[in-house]
């Protein structure tokens, strides 16, 4: 790591399809092993094979909470993911590539976005450089940067050789080598190398041990042929006995499913959504702390349309029921979503939101689609819109979204994006005494006589009708999504159309009132400081950190992360914003939804509206300059971070 | 669906009826299939707290209103997944559900298409009264083309899907066709449906006295007839080979088009050659026979979770 | 009309299928030909045949623009109808009911809602009345109110008698006779209402005669049964030479939108929006003033997925293309919104509101979409969101969305809704001569070399890019869901991301610059008054009505109508906002959608927000009451009209 | 679609490529389809400005980008729509619509199934991997029950969809399948799907070596056969009487339902006998012929409205 930060920026890129996620796991999972924290990031294009992807992963000895846009030590194994990182690497940082690349050019790169071609071969041509890689690495050397040429081809024959495999066999441990090739440069015990290949490949020792013969050798190159006393980086393990995991967002979602008792989901297949129903499908039971195992019933429907009318059928039932979607999908359910409503269903939508509109940027991050989770689908049908900051809150969310939706029977929609999902972080082991399950009130018969009718929508003062579960002795009602009775009956009777718009709508004033202040918003960095910014989702952890590097220059500054979107929590949030100055919003989409929707509720405007639209996430880096900027006085109101590197 | 014996002889077409007005038009098919419905129900003896009916939009959807069960009127075209997650989550219940034609093989004609593939064990009355009653008499797409009826400025121009066809390509495992007068045969079909171990199709030919004056109670009376009162046999067993099932094939095609001059009802086909989704899941993982999710126990006295993570913790755990 | 006032409520009710529409449209037509001036306004449930449906009909000298909560002239023919009205008619007004319906329990109408029968009863025990029309009539009778029991199956017989036909075909004539006996009372001419059954049974002579027999029979009755003269109200034509038109809602769409080029209808019938397109089903050509005939293919689709996506597709062709909704059909739309907004098609949809959410209220009225119609759709997706007040903006609005579709190439949705499709009016011919067509900006090949690719979406200062028609020789393009290049190509670049985001959203700044201040709001009333009401969409005209009335009470008022509503039109509404005390805004939907909008763009809240959300009309004697509440300083701020006998 | 004699001589298959780079994977079916394409659109002599190309979501909706002609890419499931609505306005068009199996019988199979019943003269090719290629290889509804592909962590729990019959049951009027790595029979396909004056449905087996290790290029090649090769004959011709559809109907089942041991590819139904959409709508309003949506002169030279509304203005004019 940086001597003087106790940290590390490693990105590893290749083609989709090579095993650059491989890699990332592997060098994370050594990481991870050896006792270090992580913030891992994940880069790729909507395509099977063959475009480019990458993987940053931030390693410390402190808990990290973004990615950075600079590199220190960038792996590399073809000529593609030099050419994109190579401007990347900070001085005193290396490259490691593959020999034979030594000098490509640019224009070899069939998948190199034109404009990105365009502007480095102007940059190389503004120094006199060639548009090839040995220009990038020319320049490289001019900027203090080391360059390490791995002679891939040449170890892999030697692992063949030495194992007595077919060559295109011992090709495959590429990432492998790759990876060993920075962790040797950095001084790392190649065990956690060995121990992380054998949680990645568990079970299959064959291809343990050739990937484990590859590391040698890797480690032996390295030694061999390089002089690391020259780079400062070093990765060195720290001693723990907390019990941590290694997840990324999609997995805490998952398992935070799981804990809040959930039993059936519905899905169809949407980037970046399906990983979590995947998830879900590979452990459909698991051990319960009362009786036998616990089920997940987990179908893959025929499209959206289908997947929230089949989750909303089952939580009929009183089985825990979600779906998991992202953007177009969410647009498909958007007529479900109010005959949701109006019914009282609670059914949970994790909403993976991706680059929008339309079919957008399916594999980039967005926070776009905020204000049509809370106003989508016509007329006026509750819901409750929560958003997770984190990881950690991904999992307590998950479960937690269950207890809303069946306390205020409504749907509730739970916001994360494609930068959370691809997210990697080491987390502790998730606590599940602190979950408790909220079951909301049920209905009870006044007597267990099988022809009696429960009033299913009766009109009560909390807006709460007790609710009986599909085939309950006694609790027998209708239910539509046409205005209707407390029996369930259809009605145009203006009157009791007045009151049923008024009881869905007291439920949402319960909630409002019921959900703690701390489920609602919370305040990091200094409380009592004027410079607020506010912001939700998982910009959370940029910020976070920029809050720091801002103290590290003695500016204080606080963060209002608001988690509940809808009802908009404005008791709370209204208190703070007296004393807000600047009030800075921060968010990942081109308007500023959330500015508009805090307008919208407080009347106050965003003094600084901080965006990025790219379809990629906010660096902690990005964001200091910018709040600097600000607190400085010179900032623009609205601040537009770009990285044309990304 | 377990049934008592006991509890059969408790259950009556009375407790499955209600007192409300109906708003159907005088002379209206759907009377008579909520008649059947009833008393299908009754005679199978499913206490009305299991049974679940569910509808689409438009006159048809209005069905469950006249059942003293738990009635679900859901969105139009997609009552059919409704009704699947409900059964799915909980396969004690008893799940019909109903829809038109429009519902059905217009908006809804993706899950229909799509349903075949699940084969749940739920049933699905389709009435067929050839318009969009509700929507005041558009062509519905089981209205053949160059036809006018009287609620249509044109005739249709768009070509009528057919039903049987599309069911049997989609993969019901029951398919059959009623009539909406004929409510003796049809409580007879909607049993054998309820009873079959999968998704049932019942396609009901509904006359619309106010839309449609093409198809109506006095064409259809001397044309429709019972395929098992001539001897026609549905059933495809468990063990079929695939010659057995060729031969039903075609036979079951060779029905499926006869119209016009004769119009065969009954039982079209039976098949139990194929597994139901619930067996498929329980094949899966046996614990869905005891603990579908509808029964999944949550929580503990306490009300904290009873799920324990440790297996997957141990997958991702690093240190 | 009453004396004073020069006008006249009158209301036919009856049960659905029986024809109370044929009566209100000879009704109307007999008072429109006469040189009138009318209001029509109908209610009815989602039924076919059976339940309730009215008609309100109220006629003037002058222009009116909005329904009475009272009537003057109730005219029935079953019970139902009666039970339900009694208590609207005011005193001197008169009730015309079925001899035989003199003495019906309320319990023995079946459809009657429980909770206006509960209602009536104890209203009618509150007067030691029995529950029944007896009750009511007498209680009528309390009030000042006359009623004329009418023997309809006498006059029937008389009728089959006379003409020798049976008596079943006679009956059908029952709408005419309550008709007749209605303007009979009212003195008015029937020869007027001889012209409206020509209208109405044009080309069926042996109905016509039938019809007019009846009429003959009706007056007969009542110049020999009534004495007329007790009743005040009188109904006496006026000469015009004005060619004046007698229209609804889906009429005046339908003929804008053929006036406005249009070529392409699809649609998935839905309630309310399905009138439109079975009225340009049965105008298929019509005359052009350039060459042959005009054309419209409208298909009617399997759903509203397939109807937004087909008029997309033929949008691209060149072909001005719409589809017509209402809001669950809206909602399916919300994918094909963003498609639309993502590849720049110019593509109207007109979006008949109804009583939300879910199925809701499908006949009745609600402007609970506009929330929705802004941010509905996953990411952020341009489009122009226009609502229409009243039936002549509906005509020239309809037109006029194609012109901003076409010139700023984005989606177009029109809002009207229910109120006004099932609204009647008097209007003066439209004037064609001042709809001009704006085709925006077309491409034009460098070369007519076919191989040639146009730049479908260059980046341009205005945000908008020459567009070519599919098929259009040099013009060829790409076209995607997906975040694109300059060609069409898919890209997932950030820079290029970052300049298509900004790109799309220079249009709609651009279109706030170019769309006139009057297209933008319009100002009614007291230009200068501070007491402003703020509205959109159908309230207009009971507004309108409102402020005549306020006027007369010496309370200068005006009302700033918004007819855009997105891009929101700041530049206009800001600088009004100072004067503005109270500002009071008008709505019909629960939470008000528009005062949000307002304070999301502006900061300002409303002061009084007056809603109405029991899926009927606001009337302008409600408004009135509002609004003097209001101005006395007694109201609250939130005010919810109601009224549980419409 | 009108063709010069002149105009066919001057187009080849390079006027219809492009230079862009191909990301699917080494090996994929796709490449195939998009060669034939390419291929069969320049042998047809269409002008590249003439042909609009739709694409649906998935590896397979990603062929547009790879041809010099208009190029749509649509949403998941609504490629026939979209091509609907282009081919209705603009009738000179040729529009060839392509989806994967997912976009066009899980998602859109509403849409398939309705667009049978319209019969617009356009062009639809199914790519049959029975996976999901772009998300990752889930199972598509075009996957046996049971089967397990590389990337499914299970065995398909739902049953396939049989798209020729789905095509059939749905009123297409011609029926034909190819197999991607068969481009000289599959150019031919496209010319013959192009060329039928009706909705055309061509299923290509479309091999997927990354997801799919059960039905792979080894599997395919000795299975297929050529339909034509073995005489059988397709047509429908346009005066056909009942007995002669029922025939054919009998004849084309049989062979839409071979499988496993041989499987037959080319044409299998061509009917001539039902009217394509557009016919349809000139025989409405025959002014569709010369002056459809996308000709409609809409405004004179000034700018003003070309529409008259005297005659609505007659009906409702009051005075
Ligand atoms: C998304 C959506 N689109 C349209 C409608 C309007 N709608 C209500 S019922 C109906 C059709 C009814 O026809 P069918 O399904 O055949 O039922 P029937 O009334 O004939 O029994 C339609 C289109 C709706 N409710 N929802
Ligand atoms: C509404 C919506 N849901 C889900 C997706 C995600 N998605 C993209 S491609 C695809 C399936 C691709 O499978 P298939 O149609 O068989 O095409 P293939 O990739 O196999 O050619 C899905 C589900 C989407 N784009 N839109
Ligand atoms: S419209 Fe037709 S289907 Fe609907 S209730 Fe009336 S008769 Fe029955
Ligand atoms: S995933 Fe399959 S279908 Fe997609 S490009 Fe790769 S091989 Fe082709
Ligand atoms: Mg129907
Ligand atoms: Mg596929």
């Amino acid at each position: 790591m940086r001597k003087q930060e106790q940290e590390l920026d490693w990105r590893v890129g290749g083609p989709q399809g090579s095993g650059v996620d491989t890699a990332a796991g592997i060098f994370a999972r050594a990481c991870a092993i050896g006792g270090l924290y992580l913030f891992g990031r994940r880069e790729y294009f909507s395509n099977i094979k063959g475009r480019h992807s990458y993987y940053d992963v931030r390693v410390s000895h402190r808990v990290v909470t973004s990615h950075r846009d600079t590199v220190d030590l960038l792996t590399t194994f073809e000529a593609e993911s030099l050419i994109r990182h190579a401007l990347a690497v900070v001085p005193s940082g290396a490259i490691i590539y593959n020999a034979n690349d030594a000098d490509v050019a640019l224009d070899r790169i069939v998948f190199l976005d034109s404009r990105l071609r365009e502007d480095l071969t102007t940059y190389l041509a503004e120094r006199d450089l060639p548009p090839t890689t040995a220009g990038l690495l020319e320049d490289a050397h001019r900027r203090n940067v080391l360059t390490y040429a791995v002679p891939y081809a040449e170890i892999s024959s030697a692992l063949a050789e030495k194992l007595g495999i077919p060559k295109a066999t011992a090709s495959r441990t590429l990432n492998t080598v790759a990876v060993a090739i920075s962790t040797a440069l950095l001084d790392y015990d190649p065990q956690y190398l060995v121990k992380a290949l054998e949680k990645i490949f568990s079970g299959r020792e064959r291809i343990i041990n050739m990937n484990i013969e590859a590391v040698n050798l890797a480690y032996q190159f390295v030694h061999a042929e390089f002089d690391t006393h020259e780079f400062g980086f070093r990765l060195t393990p720290e001693k723990t006995s907390e019990r941590r995991l290694l997840i990324n967002g999609h997995q805490a979602v998952a398992m935070g499913k799981l804990a809040g008792g959930m039993s059936f989901q519905s899905y169809y297949p949407i980037s970046p959504a399906t990983d979590e129903s995947v998830f879900l499908e590979a452990h459909p039971t698991f051990p319960s702390r009362t009786e036998g195992r616990g089920l997940t019933v987990v179908v893959q429907t025929e499209d959206e349309l289908s997947a929230l009318a089949m989750a909303s059928g089952a939580a009929l039932t009183g089985a825990r029921s979600a779906t998991a979607t992202s953007g177009p999908g969410f647009s498909l359910m958007a007529e479900g979503l109010g005959w949701a409503g109006m019914n009282e269903v609670p059914v949970v939508i994790t909403l993976y939101q991706r680059g929008g509109p339309s079919t957008g940027m399916p594999t980039r991050s967005e926070q776009g689609d905020l204000l049509f989770a809370i106003f989508g689908g016509h007329g006026e049908s509750p819901r409750i819109v929560i958003a997770s900051g984190d990881l950690m809150e991904a999992f307590y969310d998950a479960a937690q979204a269950f207890n809303y939706a069946e306390r205020y029977q409504m749907p509730v929609i739970h916001l994360v994006d494609k930068a959370m999902t691809s997210m990697m972080q080491v987390v502790p082991v998730f606590d599940l005494e602190s979950i408790k399950l909220d079951r909301g009130e049920r209905y009870t018969p006044t007597s267990d006589q099988d022809n009696g009718r429960s009033p299913r929508f009766a009109i009560t003062e909390s807006g709460i009708s007790p609710r009986p579960f599909l085939g309950q002795p006694g609790g027998k009602y209708w239910m539509t999504g046409v205005e209707h009775t407390e029996y369930g009956r259809v009605t145009e009777d203006p009157v009791i159309r007045e009151q049923m718009m008024e009881k869905r709508a007291r439920k949402l004033e319960l909630a409002l009132r019921e959900i703690p202040p701390e489920e609602k918003i919370r305040i990091y960095g200094y409380p009592g400081s004027p410079f607020t910014i506010m912001s939700w989702g998982s910009n959370k952890g940029g910020i976070l950190d920029a809050l720091e590097r801002l103290h590290e220059d003695g500016i204080t500054a606080r963060l209002i992360q608001v988690r509940l979107l809808w009802p908009f929590p404005v008791d709370v949030i209204q208190p703070q914003l007296e004393q807000a100055d600047p009030l800075v919003v921060v968010e990942s989409n081109y308007s500023g939804q959330f500015a508009a929707l805090l307008r919208q509720n407080t009347g106050r405007a965003a003094d600084y509206l901080v965006v990025k639209y790219s379809g990629r996430p906010m660096s902690g880096q990005a964001l200091y300059q910018a709040f600097k900027a600000i607190h400085k006085g010179t900032s623009p109101s609205r601040v537009v971070l770009r990285n044309p590197y990304e | 669906m377990t049934v008592t014996a006991q509890a059969k002889s408790r259950i009556t077409a009375k407790d499955y009826r209600t007192e409300y007005p109906i708003d159907w038009c005088p002379g209206c098919g759907d009377y008579g299939i909520l008649n059947a419905l009833q008393q299908a129900l009754a005679r199978l003896g499913i206490p009305p707290h299991k049974t679940a009916i569910f509808g689409g939009i438009g006159c048809s959807g209005k069905t469950p209103y006249h059942l003293n069960a738990y009635g679900i009127h859901t969105l139009h075209g997609r009552v059919l997944p409704y009704a699947t997650g409900a059964k799915l989550a909980n396969p004690e219940l008893t799940v019909v559900a109903i829809s038109g034609d429009g519902d059905g093989l217009a908006i809804g004609a993706g899950h229909f298409v799509n349903s075949g593939r699940r084969n749940v064990n739920l049933t699905y009355i389709l009435h067929n009264n050839e318009v969009y009653g509700l929507t005041k008499g558009q062509a519905a797409p089981t209205l053949p083309l160059g036809m006018k009826t009287r609620s249509q400025p044109e005739p249709n121009i768009q070509s009528q899907v057919h039903s049987l066809l599309l069911a049997f390509a989609s993969g019901f495992t029951w398919i059959g066709r009623g009539y909406a007068y004929n409510v003796r045969q049809l409580i007879d079909l909607i049993q054998q449906a309820i009873t079959h171990p999968g998704l049932a199709y019942l396609e009901v030919l509904q006359p619309c006295p106010t839309y449609n004056d093409l198809h109506t109670r006095e064409w259809f009376a001397e044309r429709v007839y019972s395929l098992q009162d001539e001897g026609y046999d549905p059933l495809v067993p468990e063990d079929a080979d695939e010659a057995y099932v060729e031969a039903k094939t075609c036979q079951y095609l060779e029905k499926a088009f006869e119209w016009n001059e004769r119009i065969p009802t009954g039982v079209f086909l039976q098949n139990l050659s194929v597994p139901s989704f619930e067996a498929r899941i329980a094949n899966r993982t046996p614990i869905y026979k005891t603990l579908p999710p509808a029964r999944r126990i949550i929580a503990d006295e306490t009300g904290h979770t009873a799920t324990d993570l440790s297996e997957i913790f141990d997958e991702l755990a690093m240190t």
